[in-house]
């Protein structure tokens, strides 16, 4: 069974096939040999080719959080085939968190580099700048200085440079 | 001595608990106050008795003088405790807090005033002696600015008159950058404490930050434990904080603490308080400002002097003379603390409040955790995105270094991203490991972090099996359910051999 | 200096974990072994490998010799910590490991053989001119028992040759119950230790029991960490201990202190250990025996003296020389410990496992939880019922009683029934609070405690309204869910006044 | 709606009024006004007569666990009119865990005192004397020596003096 999951610009495919108490978990073009033991409903102890690993795992909804050894995932599935492990950066700009416009730094039509500034949100106290995770060209910008937006609300479109 | 009876606790958050916890141990009964976004909120299940003091904006509670005084009043609480942060170096709180005929535990709204405006602190200590930054003071409107960077010399630093904790802070490198940065700078101490003017002064390279705890009472008497280096910063706010510093010979400590006394006498200091410092590459050091209060990484000087600061600040607050002389405070070992925030560094930090799923707080010998979250609570979106302190302390720095890797390797917070994975990547980077620290480190060592992802395959591994399990419920909360068909528990054996 | 790559823990439950922090802090990785009732308990959860040792009775698994250091082989550790109880003070075991050619974290089995046979280690600490009780050794049957009473005086205690820990310890106030006890003591000990020999010697009423804990390098150095007072003991088991005594003047310390060190030089001791002494009501002081081993109580001499005893054991084990000279060494401040066992004070402290349905652990400044549990495990029923340890540190004995006290209020554990109700009346006793302890202040200050029950209405009307309620789900587990229909949060608001 | 419960040899009836988004309670003659706010499945908010109690539950089938301040209350629920706070034993002393009968020191008909010794058990490594909660007469003796016990097996049946 093929379980297609994104955790950032990260699409990682694994192949699960249970073999008796088991399972062999393919990952690219590396096979391991995986025990995998449930401790409690946030607890899974992982034998993965014979090193264990203490993973804490939650759900919400389809998305899968993982700690382990004090980092941190949050997988969420995807469908059709994505075989591949690719730099991938998402291109609706969203707001992370509820906030208020402070200032727009750019317009359709611009183009800007990796780094660059797209707009500050005023969030939490503090004024957070949102900038662009790769370099491209700007195709939407959808609010204005001063309005107030939801988190997940698309801020700005981006169409980055192949 | 008699100490209060109870005291009201006008903050929340770690802070707050860490303070009904001290009221507890002295026998005092704690009120709490809370706005409407924190009726369940730790720091309300703890004490005992709470009012809410208004709506979800801190502006609107928190920081509302009137209600939190009234909350005093309704529940005959004798004494407030502003913690750090919200009313806790606000004057006018701690004299209407006398005039209500109630304790302010911290010290008098003078000494409050003096240091608070950061040109008149900064003119105070200069008579005392104590050497300041390069610097122009009051800086009220853009047009000065060119005049006042050529006299200073570039990079320069702008900060808030009023303020302090990285707000309406801004580093300038070039003219360019100038008018820009004041205008932002303007904004946000216009809109975090209600007074826009600004301070510029030189910018000094990689220097450290060193500040000194100081405790006087209220008969005169007053020592310091000692230093902390609160060098590791982002967004200007420390993120990790240590003592002893590792840059500090016999010789400069003592300077320095002598430097921070006679700062703290300069105001007839009283309770608990830190005079803040930074020490540039060639051991020289200057006045930063003093903070009337109670430290947020204030544990680490706990765990090395041996001392329960919130103990003595409600001792020398009801009346009673210092028990200590500075011969009798002698630190031991070192200690380190992390800040755990709800935020991703791999988004220039950007806050990431969400509801916790699942929480697993380290523990054992030598390490503390200060919570202010529990597992299914949702971290509120309106107020600072801190959720913990971890500190430890070890016989040496490397043992206390050792202990909080180990300590956060341990810690689990699943629900929304921390600061943990970041601050593993800053503790194991060799600067840090060798104590060659300075405010800059951040900027320098990790300019644009992505993540720590060393567990990144068997992570994966983890929620695909996950993924392919049948699903007891659709709610995402955390349950420790018996057993499951997938549990192949009983006799199993791992290891090499056989 | 090199130390293991790799340790085996050769223990469970709280100690393991205890020892596995231990081992990461220094950057060592550790193995755990387990029993098929452990497979997943915490302290294999947070070992970097596994290796099962065998069915659930610890005779069978923790006891295996064998098995034991096979795993080691197994998974190429260099070195095997035994911590407490189980092989800990098996001189067989020590010699097998060395055999094996790997390193034992201990003394040498010398050591151990000659203190673990208390009728030898008598002999030998008395030609160390230490004082010991007035007592007849290694009664073999029950027919010299009359002639041996009638020399030492009643009471007397009747106690195992081979063992420690309370198994097979019998009092005996009258010669009516001689015959009884001789027969009990006689078969726990033949079942704990494999050696049915006992040891009557004269029973002192009301004595504290004081303990010094020692720690020697291999080098011939040899260091102690002053006493810790363990009176407060039920079923012969110690479940409050604290440093300072409050009964050792700095003269007696002095002469305890120099005793525990002739007695441990007696046997050329290495690694840490502790000698125990009864001090009678008229400061007389006797040597009682020595735990060649680290103590279920050692975080309070950690507290106090800022050691870590485990990376000592680890250090000295590797052959390091002592880093610290006896003046180096300075206590500061008080440290209480509780230990947290499942059991039911008021039914004579039978053990009550079972599985723990919600956890939530205290913590803070001065706090410290060592855990062998976390929330859903079942506590298995063939092994020792201690669940955990809370010890504290305060400034003054006052401090860390108020602290202790604040911890076990905080502290909930559902699903068994636990000490810590019981062990909150001991602390709460005015002569607790006034350091009148001796080893018969349980029997004598609750002879029968029938539960503290001070909100009994509270917690039925907590049950009840819960009763009313409508259930989610049946199963017993802890479910930390969103809010139901019946949390009427928001703004909500209570307190004296309006 | 009335709940009887027992807590050890405590019965206690408590009638359940829902009145708005709070409650009347009676127990025995005394009413007690009180706000319940559940924080989560396991944690309580509750206020009585205007005091804050934060309460710990935890449910065993129709068992609830409580823990509050420290201490720890295991309530059971009782069917029929318990409307009164009585001292009682139960009659029956049952195992409190598996183990091994090491000796028997009553035999039917013998009468006992409170505090008297019923049989010696064997569990957790140590000898566990089971004692007379109240004085009665031995009615049954249900294991021999030497025997194995479950957790729960009735060991010895009372009959307590009225």
């Amino acid at each position: 069974m093929r379980i297609s999951l994104r955790h950032k610009q990260h699409h990682i495919a694994v192949d699960v096939h249970p073999e008796g108490g088991s399972y062999r978990i393919g990952i690219g073009e590396t096979e391991h040999v995986v025990e995998a033991h449930y401790i409690d409903e946030t607890t899974m102890m992982l034998v993965v080719d014979g090193r264990r690993h203490h993973v804490a795992i939650a759900r919400k909804g389809k998305e899968r959080l993982v700690a382990i050894d004090g980092e941190i995932y949050q997988f969420a599935p995807e469908s059709g085939s994505a075989g591949h492990v690719a730099t991938f950066a998402p291109p609706e700009i969203i707001a992370p968190m509820p906030g208020k416009v402070l200032q727009v730094l750019v317009k359709a039509g611009d183009h800007v580099a990796a780094g660059d500034g797209l707009l500050i949100l005023e969030a939490m106290k503090m004024e957070n700048r949102l900038v662009a995770e790769a370099a491209g060209t700007v195709t939407e910008v959808r609010v204005t200085e001063g309005a107030m937006v939801d988190g997940g609300q698309v801020l700005v479109v981006m169409k980055y440079d192949e | 001595m008699t100490l209060f009876r109870r005291v009201l606790i006008a903050n929340r958050g770690e802070i707050a608990v860490r303070l009904i916890r001290g009221c507890h141990e002295l026998g005092i009964e704690a009120v709490a106050i809370y706005s409407e976004a924190d009726a369940t909120a730790p720091h309300v299940l703890c004490a005992d008795d709470a009012v809410c003091v208004g709506p979800p904006p801190s502006a609107e509670s928190y920081l509302n003088i009137e209600r939190t005084i009234d909350a005093a009043r309704q529940t005959k609480a004798e004494a407030i405790h502003p913690g750090y942060g919200f009313l806790a170096e606000n004057a006018a709180f701690a004299r209407a807090v006398s005039d209500a005929g109630l304790t302010f535990i911290g010290p008098r709204a003078e000494a409050i005033a003096a240091m608070g405006d950061k040109v008149a602190a900064r003119k105070l200590v200069v008579k005392a002696g104590v050497p300041v930054v390069p610097a122009v003071e009051d800086v009220a409107d853009a047009s000065q600015l060119p005049r006042v960077a050529a006299d200073i010399g570039y990079p320069l630093l702008i900060k808030a008159a009023a303020g302090g904790g990285g707000k309406g802070m801004r580093i300038v490198r070039s003219e360019a950058d100038l008018a820009p940065a004041f205008a932002a700078a303007a904004r946000e101490a216009q809109s975090a404490f209600g007074d826009g003017r600004l301070f510029v002064e030189r910018y000094l390279e990689r220097p450290r930050h060193i500040e000194v705890q100081v405790l006087g009472d209220q008969h005169g008497n007053l020592v310091h434990f000692g230093e902390r280096e609160c060098s590791i910063q982002r967004r200007h706010q420390k993120i990790i904080e240590e003592t002893p510093s590792p840059a500090l010979t016999p010789a400069l400590r003592e300077q320095m603490t002598a430097a921070a006394v006679a700062a703290a006498r300069s105001v007839n200091y009283s309770n608990a308080g830190t005079v803040e410092f930074l020490l540039d590459q060639d051991g020289r050091f200057y006045f930063l400002e003093m903070n009337t209060r109670l430290q947020v990484e204030h544990p680490v000087t706990e765990w090395v002097n041996g001392i329960d600061l919130v103990h003595a600040q409600l001792r020398v607050a009801a009346g009673e003379r210092l028990w200590l002389q500075q011969d009798d405070i002698r630190p031991r070992g070192h200690s380190i603390e992390c800040r755990i925030y709800a935020e991703d560094a791999a988004q220039t930090f950007l806050p990431s409040p969400g509801t916790i799923l699942h929480l697993r707080e380290p523990g054992g010998p030598g390490v503390r955790v200060d919570s202010g979250i529990r597992a299914g609570y949702t971290v509120p979106i309106f107020y600072d995105p801190m959720l913990a302190k971890v500190s430890v302390w070890g016989e040496t720095r490397d043992a206390a270094w050792r202990r909080m890797i180990a300590a956060l390797r341990e810690y689990v917070v699943l629900g929304c991203t921390t600061s943990i994975p970041f601050l593993l990547d800053v503790l194991d980077h060799p600067a840090f490991a060798s104590g060659d620290t300075h405010t800059h480190f951040i900027e320098e060592h990790f300019p644009s972090w992505r993540g720590r992802e060393q567990h990144r395959v068997i992570a994966a591994i983890a929620a695909a099996i996950d993924t392919t399990r049948p699903q007891r419920a659709a709610t995402a909360g955390a349950t420790a359910a018996p057993a499951s068909p997938w549990a192949t528990l009983g006799h199993w054996r791992v290891g090499a051999g056989g």
